[in-house]
Order: C-alpha cells, then structure tokens, then sequence
C-alpha cells in the first residue's frame, strides 16, 4: 500500500514538474492562485476524518474548522483565479498566437 | 470504495487536465474550472465513502468555508489579489495541521498505526502550521498590517529559526518513537508555528510573491503528506502536484528577479525604498514639467511607456491609458514594455493594464520591445526602477547584476515619473536618472499622468 | 490493488503526453526510438513468469524467447538511439539557444 | 519486496528524467543512457525478487538477446535506421505476447485468477501479437523484402480486418468467461497476427514512419497491460508512458505531413512515385545540363540546397556536401533548407547531413528560411517533391493544401535534380517543374550532384 502510493506520489510530482515547464510568465500569478485552490483538497481529510466518526466535542470543533478552512480555501482559490484569468479574456487570441 | 477510488482518479485526472489548460492564455479560464469539477468529483466521492457520518457538523463546516471564501474572492480589489491568495493557502495550511492534531488525539498518539502513519502526520502538521502563519504574516504585510520592512533578530535570527526547527522535530520524533502526551503534538503545532512567523517577518514586502510561492507548494507537500497518512489517493496526487509545480514555478519567479530562494528565506533584503533624497550627492538630475513632457510626447513618432511597481501602488493604470489614448489621437505609435518582473508578482503589469483595458496587442514582454528603443523618441518610465537599471548590464558588483533589463537608456530621450529619489526594490542607486536625456518628473505617478494628461488635452 | 494500479496508469499517461508535447521536430526519431527502447522493459514480465518457476519444456522455451527478445528491443533500442543522438553531437550548442 | 519496488521507483523516475532529457538537443545524449541505467535498476531489481530461480534459462535468454541485439545496432547504417527501429519495436510486442500465452498455460487459462487479469493478459496478447507481425511486414517494406507498393484486397479490406479484429476478441471474451481450451488462445494469437499483417500490408513505403511510432505505442500499451496482470509497477508506468507518448508522437507526425492517422491505417494512399513520364501532356518543362547548373550556382550569391527524400534515396548526402564547399570557397552562401517532413521519417534530412558533417549553422528550419527564397539566386531542390509544390498554398482540391511548403518558387531560379517526372509521396503533379524559373536536371541525384561537383571543380 505504502509502497504503491509512494509510486503515485513520484508520478504525481512529475506531472506537477512537467506541466508546469512550459508556462508564459503573464500566468504565473493565475497558476500560483489555480494550484493553491487546488491544494484545499486536504478537506477530504477533515471530511474523512469527522464522517468516519470522530469523537469528543474539541475533535468535533477542529474538524469543522479544518473543513471550513478547506473550503475557504477552494471556493476562494478557483473564484479569485476566474476573476484575474477574466482580466485576459477577449485579448487571449493574440497571446495564443506565441 | 471501487466507485470512490474510480472517482478519486476521474478527479484528479481533470486536475491534471485543468492545470494543462491553465498554462496556455486561450485554454486558462476553462482550464481553472475543469479543476474545479475536479475537486466537485473528489468531494462527492468522498462523501460516498460508506459509513460516513456526521454530515450535520460536516455541512457546517462547508456552509461557513462557502460563505467566507466566496465573498471574500467576489469582492477583493485586483490588486490586493496576492494577499488574498496568501490567505487561501493559508487556511489549507491550517486545514492540514488541524486534521493531524486531531489524528493523533484520535489515535492516542498514533499508538496503534504504522510508523509511516505517523511520520507523514507530524510531517503535515509541521509543514501545515509553518504555512499558516507564514502566509497571516504575508497577508499582514502586503495588506499594510504588518511594517512591510523586514523584522528580524539580526544575526540571531538563523540560529534561532534552527532551534524552533529542532524543537519541532524533537517533538515529532518523541511521538513516533512511542511518546503519546498531547502536549508534544501541541508543542510541535506551537514551535512550527513559532518558525513560521519568524521565517517570514524578516523578509521584505517585495519578496512576499516568493515567498507565497513557496508556501503555497509547502501546503500541497503537507496535503500529499497526510495523503499518505490516510492512503488517500486523491490527497496524495493533487497535493504532490501542487508541491512540485508551486517548487518551479517558485524556482521560475525567483530566477526572473535574479534571486535565489534560500537567500530570500534568509531576509532581510528587499525592505523596498530607502529614505528619500530628492537629489545625489554629486551628480544631478533634469527635472521637467508635466507641460513639458506632453509638448514632447506630443510630437514624438512613438512612445513606449515602462510600468513598474510605482505604477501599481499609485493605481495609475487607468489615467496611463486615457494618456495613451490621447497621444494615439495624435498619431502617435504608443506600446508598453513590460518587464517579467515589473511590479510585484509576475504578470502584475499585465493584470493591471487589462483592468485599464489597454489593447492586448499594444503589451510587449521584454524580448520583443527591447530592440525597438533605439527607434524611440520618448521612454516614460512609470515608476519603475530596477528593471531599467543599466548596472544590470554593466556593474557586476550590483546586486542586480546579470537580470536582464529593459533597455530605456537606448531612447532618444527618457521621461521617469517617481516621487523622489528613492531607490526600488533591490535599495540600488539608478544610473538611468543621471543620464543626460533623462528628465524626472517627481510625484505621485497617478498625479502626475494625470497632470500629463491635462496638458495634452490643452495642446 | 488494481485500483491503485489504475491510478499509476493514469499518472503515467499524464507523465507520457506531458513530457512529449513540447519537443522539436528534428528529435522526432531518436524519441521514437528512445522510447521503443524503454517498452523492451516487457523483459521484466519474461524473467518475473521464468525465475518463479515457470513449469513444461515448451513453456521455458517461449519464455527464453521472450527474454531474448526483450534484450534485443531493450539493448538495441538504447544502442540505435545513442548512435543517432550521435550525429547531432558537437551541433547541439547552436540548436539549444532555439 | 519492499526493496524491489523501491528500485521499480528509481527505474521509472529515471526513464521520465530520461525522457525529459530526450527532448532537448543539449540533453539528448545523456537522456537516453539515463533512462538506459533505469532499465539496468529495473532488471536488477527484478533478478532481486525473493524466490527467484530458473537461472540458467534467463541467462540463457539475455545473453541471446544481447548477442543479437548488440551487433545489429552497431552495424546497421543510418539510412536503414526505421526500419531497424520497427524490428526492436516488432521483438518487443513479441515478447509481450509470448510471454501472455505462457501465463494462460501456466495458469489452466487463468482459471485462478481475478478477472482482470485474464482481461489485461489477452489484452496484452492481442495487441503485442498485432505489433509483432505489423513490424515485420514494416520491416520488410523499408528493407524491401516486400514490395513498397499498397498490396490490398481493395474494398473487401476492411471486413476482412473486422472480421479478424471481431474473432480474436471472440476467443478472448471466451476464455475471460471460463473457457480455457487452449486452441482459444492460440486463435487469438493467429488471428491478431493476421491482422497485424493484413493492416500493414496494404499502406505505403512512405506510411511507415508513422505507422512504426503507432505500433511501439501499441507495444507500449500492451506492456502496460501486462504490468496490470503481474502487477508490477514498473511495467505499468514503462509501458504507459511509452503508449501516452507514442500517440502523441504518432500525432505529431502525422499533422507534420497533413494526414490523419485513421486514413494512413485505412490504407491505399502513399505508395509512392507513379510510373516515370518525362514530359507532361500539355505542358513543358526546361531542361539544363550538369555544367550549366554549375556555372549559375557558381556565379550566384546565395544558394539554397533544397534536400527531399530522393537525396536520401540516391544517398547523395555526401555528394551535396561536397559541392557545397566547392561553392563556399567560391564565397557564395549556401544554406540547406530542412522541410519538417522532407524525407520519410522526421529529422531524416538532418540526420541524413548530419552524417556527411554539414555545418549545424547551415541548416535551416522551414520558418527560418522560407523568408529568404526572395533573396536568393538558385534554389537546388534535391529528390525533394511535395514539400515544394506550391498546390499546397494556392489548390484547395489537391491532397497537400494546407500543409506549409518551402516557397522554392520565390527564389530568382530554380533546379530541380530528379530522375523523371514522377509524382512523390502524395502523388500529385508538381507545378513548380513548369514555372519557367525552374529547370530539370534529370537523373539519380548523386550522379548529378557529383556531375555538378566536377563541372564547378573545372570552372
Ligand atoms: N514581479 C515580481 O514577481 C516581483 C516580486 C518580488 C520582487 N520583485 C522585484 O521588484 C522590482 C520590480 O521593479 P520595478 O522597476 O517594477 O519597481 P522598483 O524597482 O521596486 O521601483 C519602484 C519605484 O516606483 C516608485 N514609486 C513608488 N510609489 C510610487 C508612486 N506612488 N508614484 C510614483 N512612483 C512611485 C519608487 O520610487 P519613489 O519612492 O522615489 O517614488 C520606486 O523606485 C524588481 O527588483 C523585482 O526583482 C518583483
Ligand atoms: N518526413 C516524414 O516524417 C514523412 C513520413 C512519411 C511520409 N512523408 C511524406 O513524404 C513526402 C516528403 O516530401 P519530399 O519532397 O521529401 O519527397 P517526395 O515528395 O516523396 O518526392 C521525392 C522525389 O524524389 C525523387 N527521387 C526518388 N529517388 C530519386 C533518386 N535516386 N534521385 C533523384 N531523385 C529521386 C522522386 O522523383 P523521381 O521518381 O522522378 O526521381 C520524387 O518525386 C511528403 O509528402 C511527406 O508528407 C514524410
């Protein structure tokens, strides 16, 4: 199991590497804000963690905030992208073009 | 679990997908939302997760993380869009080290789980709390909370940052090696916590886009971490992307600003501006007039405008561009050179000239425009500094030696909008302002477009 | 097991288009070849079915086969590819700057 | 095991480091070796797998296979390269499907196994089977043991190879659902072997290249699914990447010469030159002769030599070379035009002159050169066809429009060294051999070059 996921993290970390390799400096800021929303997916822990039972009220009151705290962070992460990529919308065609 | 995990890789399938989207201009937009449906699909997937319970406590906190998260990014001003992202990555940074904190009460210490359990968990809960505070302390700073100068204790200042390290770590390796009192969970969230903010207060505002940059990828490292700690799949992929893409693109803003990340960790430099002084010692500058300059660029054949952090700070953008407009009237071939380190984040210049809705066509990164300013009459330079810095060239004893620059000092002749003598980012003096065919024109940049503008409209 | 197997597969089907699309057109052929050298890598299903006791005359000699061929897609791929790349040696330097 | 699969991780992070290093010319050389040490980890590692026996036997197989495979790559030449490639390529699915019909045998037709992995197993032997004897009959084309010419069963073709592709599946569907008589594997074998040979026989000696890249990323699939099977990590990632990237590859190939890849594997089209006419119905063409060729280049201040795939069939390579410094000493310039697709594989022509030492600096990507035609005195066009027929710009209805052409028509004249009037690889007329700038030097390449060569020696 360990082993199998250690496998998947290397993979992953090469597709994070090579996707990345290539990208035109106007987008670094939308990447860096795209990829930060994408990192709230360590609210599955929390979910995982409070819907598989977690116990005592402290717990209780962690988790929600951990997920709270996840959700902020991909519900604001993908908008804040939407708004600055919206900014290029409509001139996009001529950057495309490079 | 066949149809979670089946779903967990459709997840992070469009993630990848996404991301490739985002890294062209004509894909970005749909890109960001394919990712988003991504994380649609992981969420639900992990709700189907059989046994799952609390859904009231877990709707809770979904309902509070919606109504924070999406005002906040509705409503935040464009150019406060980095502190904001600071913020984001901070809470998933929390996020995690909540999560771990909890696993460990949970599992009294971690008393009854595999060794790598363990380690991944304190890994997360060290990594997510630095995080947390690293990025309040980026927020508090570039939202003007916190002085944006560097805060630090000197030379003690490593020593001490080791020592909060070792301290945490300490903790870690008491728990994995069968300690299980709460107080050295607690105490490894308090001294990782502790480093966050030291590491961070001691570097300058202008470095915060780095340093949010490498936080961010810390906080996919810790997401890939805990990952592994509940073998989840989706965690484990979407958070080691995020750790090796947010590493170079880390890597790729640094190198653009001739900088290298350890010595941005280790502060202190970049505290912005030195005190104002409006004139050098021994050398002098030209002043001109807003009249003066709208006689010249009225008359010129083409003017390339240089934007720079100046620009930003005084939300000059739109009265630049009713300028342009003004002299494109009269004729006149106006294009703007944008440095890929103008301002401070990549593509801020960019950011802000579309808020202005400057014709995409009339942007020209570095490569393209820097042969054109020999065939230029008027360079106005809109409070950028170092980007146009000839030491880059010519002084290999500048610390800015060796970036590559916009070459304004091959126009004919250069107008610079600042408000005084102060140096830029990088606190070097500028050659460029002693040059014979510079003319400074001091003031706030806005005020001073604005008054360009003016006297263009009177010619 | 075969699940996260499934999520290796994908990773690498990411990891594979990723690391291609932005080559140049003169590496077309060595990459070809490259990568037809890495498939011999099926040498490895041989030795796993032969060295953990395949059983029948028949059966290890189809393996030996196997094996055989694997070496020679693996050996030659790496050989032909190096001797192709060695054409563009000593050119590479002007080629890089593009 | 836990150190096997460790080692599997190095070998597939080294094959992707490898691979990320074969797409840069600087990196190339020492890619391919890297990846070459992961698949030294990988067998190691695999020789380390507890319980290993059968020594001998593998011995056995790996001293043959490098007895075989050693030799043949050192001494095979450059200009027989694809075809070389399509045998290692054809061993490769080889072995796959051995190695698949072993495993039915050794497990009473996966009588114990999970479902998948019968799945993936004949999977693995159907298209490994495919790819095998698809790259003999390539293999055989390009050597030309085979006739080069489309050999089809014209429109029965196609239901032939369903019926084919429809019984192998049928003996596979059978033995996942419980049969596990072994003539239903053998069937399967048969069958897929049939098709493989059926589907390559009837496309084009100039189809190959990219039929080859199809089949090693079916290879590449199948050894992917027989990692499945064995579960085994470091055939999966191998065996993915390796099919991922050929697709792309295959892709990329084909859209660089305006064809779709269901239309090359459909068949028929390509079989290169029609018969040989010297002059055309209607129209005329302009002959000249070796020494005036010579005295036009002689005397002309720029020279653009125009390679095409009959350079590499005459082998003039060396021949063009040394004309080309007769010319240089005379101080015209000359610069070689290098077409994406000019040839039969890509990069042909930059291998092809690579080989007889021609200055990298001299040669010229299509959109480096295509601007300076206009200034040139005499473009000598080489075995080259289709790449310069200006119906790709200007005749919606010809098989090439749309595809990018070098603009030999614009350059002051033009000489065309060819045998006859033969179309080539797309089979349409060449208008460019009426335009009255152009004149016909007929005859093998090499021996006209060389004829050229010694004219320009007594000049
Ligand atoms: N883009 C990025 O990703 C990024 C990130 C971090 C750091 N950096 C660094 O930031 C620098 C960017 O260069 P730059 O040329 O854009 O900026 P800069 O070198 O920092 O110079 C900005 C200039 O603007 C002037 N200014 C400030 N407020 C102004 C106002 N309201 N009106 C008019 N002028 C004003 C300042 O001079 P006065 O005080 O005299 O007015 C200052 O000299 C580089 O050194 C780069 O390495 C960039
Ligand atoms: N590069 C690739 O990856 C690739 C792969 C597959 C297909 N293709 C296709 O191949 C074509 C390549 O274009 P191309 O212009 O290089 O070649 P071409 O259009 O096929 O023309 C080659 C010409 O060379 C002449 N020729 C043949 N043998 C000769 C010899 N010994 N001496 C002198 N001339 C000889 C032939 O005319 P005569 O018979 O009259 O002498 C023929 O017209 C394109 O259509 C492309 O799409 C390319």
């Amino acid at each position: 199991m360990l082993l199998q996921n250690l496998a998947v993290l290397v993979l992953a970390g090469f597709v994070g590497f090579l996707v990345i390799s290539k990208v035109p400096n106007t987008l670094h800021t939308p990447l860096m804000s795209g990829t930060n929303a994408i990192h709230g997916i360590v609210l599955l822990g929390g979910l995982i963690v409070l819907g598989l039972g977690a116990e005592g009220t402290l717990d209780k009151i962690l988790l929600v905030i951990a997920i709270a705290f996840g959700t902020i962070n991909v519900v604001g992460g993908f908008l804040v992208t939407d708004r600055m990529l919206g900014m290029f919308k409509g001139r996009s065609d001529k950057d495309a073009k490079r | 679990m066949t149809a979670v995990q089946i779903l967990y890789i459709v997840a992070f399938a469009l993630f990848v997908y996404g991301l490739m989207g985002l890294t062209g201009p004509r894909t970005a937009v749909r890109g960001n939302w394919i990712a988003a449906a991504g994380m649609g699909v992981a969420v639900i997937a992990t709700l189907m997760i059989p046994g799952m319970g609390n859904w009231w406590l877990i709707l809770l906190g979904l309902a509070i993380g919606a109504a924070v998260g999406v005002p906040s990014a509705r409503r935040v001003k464009m150019t406060a869009m980095p502190q904001m992202v600071a913020l984001f990555n901070g809470v998933g940074g929390g996020a995690v080290a909540l999560i771990a904190w909890v696993e460990f009460r949970q599992s009294d210490g971690f008393a009854h789980e595999a060794a790598y359990v363990a380690v991944a968990s304190l890994f997360a809960a060290l990594v997510g709390s630095v995080s947390f505070w690293g990025s309040l302390i980026a927020f508090g700073k570039l939202q003007e909370i916190l002085p944006g100068r560097p805060i630090g204790a000197g030379r003690l200042q490593q020593p001490i940052n080791l020592l909060l390290l070792a301290g945490g770590l300490a903790c870690g390796i008491a728990i994995v090696a069968g300690a299980s009192a709460e107080l050295l969970v607690i105490g490894l969230l308090v001294l990782s916590a502790a480093l966050g903010v030291l590491v961070v207060l001691p570097i300058g505002g202008a470095d915060m886009p780095v340093v949010i940059s490498l936080l961010n990828a810390l906080t996919g490292l810790s997401a890939a971490a805990m990952g592994l700690a509940l073998d989840n799949t989706a965690l484990i992929v979407a958070g080691m992307i995020v750790g090796a893409s947010g590493t170079i693109l880390t890597n790729l803003m640094a190198k653009a600003m001739n900088r290298s990340i350890p010595a941005i960790v280790a502060g202190g430099f970049g505290g912005g501006g030195g005190p104002a002084a409006e004139v050098d010692g021994d050398r002098t500058v030209r002043r001109t007039s807003a009249a003066d300059a709208a006689v010249q660029m009225a008359y010129a054949n083409q003017v390339i405008v240089v934007p720079g952090y100046g620009m930003a700070v005084a939300q000059a953008q739109h009265a630049v561009r009713e300028m342009a407009d003004l002299l494109e009237a009269r004729g006149v071939a106006v294009y703007y050179a944008i440095h890929p380190v103008a301002g401070r984040m990549p593509g801020h210049m960019n950011v802000l000239l579309a808020e202005a809705d400057v014709p995409y066509d009339r942007l020209k990164e570095m490569d393209e425009i820097n042969g054109e300013f020999a065939r230029t009459d008027v360079a106005i330079v809109i409070g950028a500094n170092d980007v146009t810095n000839p030491a880059a060239r010519t002084d290999p004893s500048s610390p800015i030696y060796g970036m590559p620059i916009l070459n304004v000092d091959e126009s004919r002749s250069v107008i610079v909008l600042k408000r005084g003598m102060a140096t830029g980012f990088a606190g070097v003096d500028n050659a460029l302002y002693f040059d014979p065919r510079t003319a400074m024109l001091f003031g706030d940049a806005k005020a001073s477009v604005s008054d360009v503008t003016e006297e263009l409209k009177n010619l």
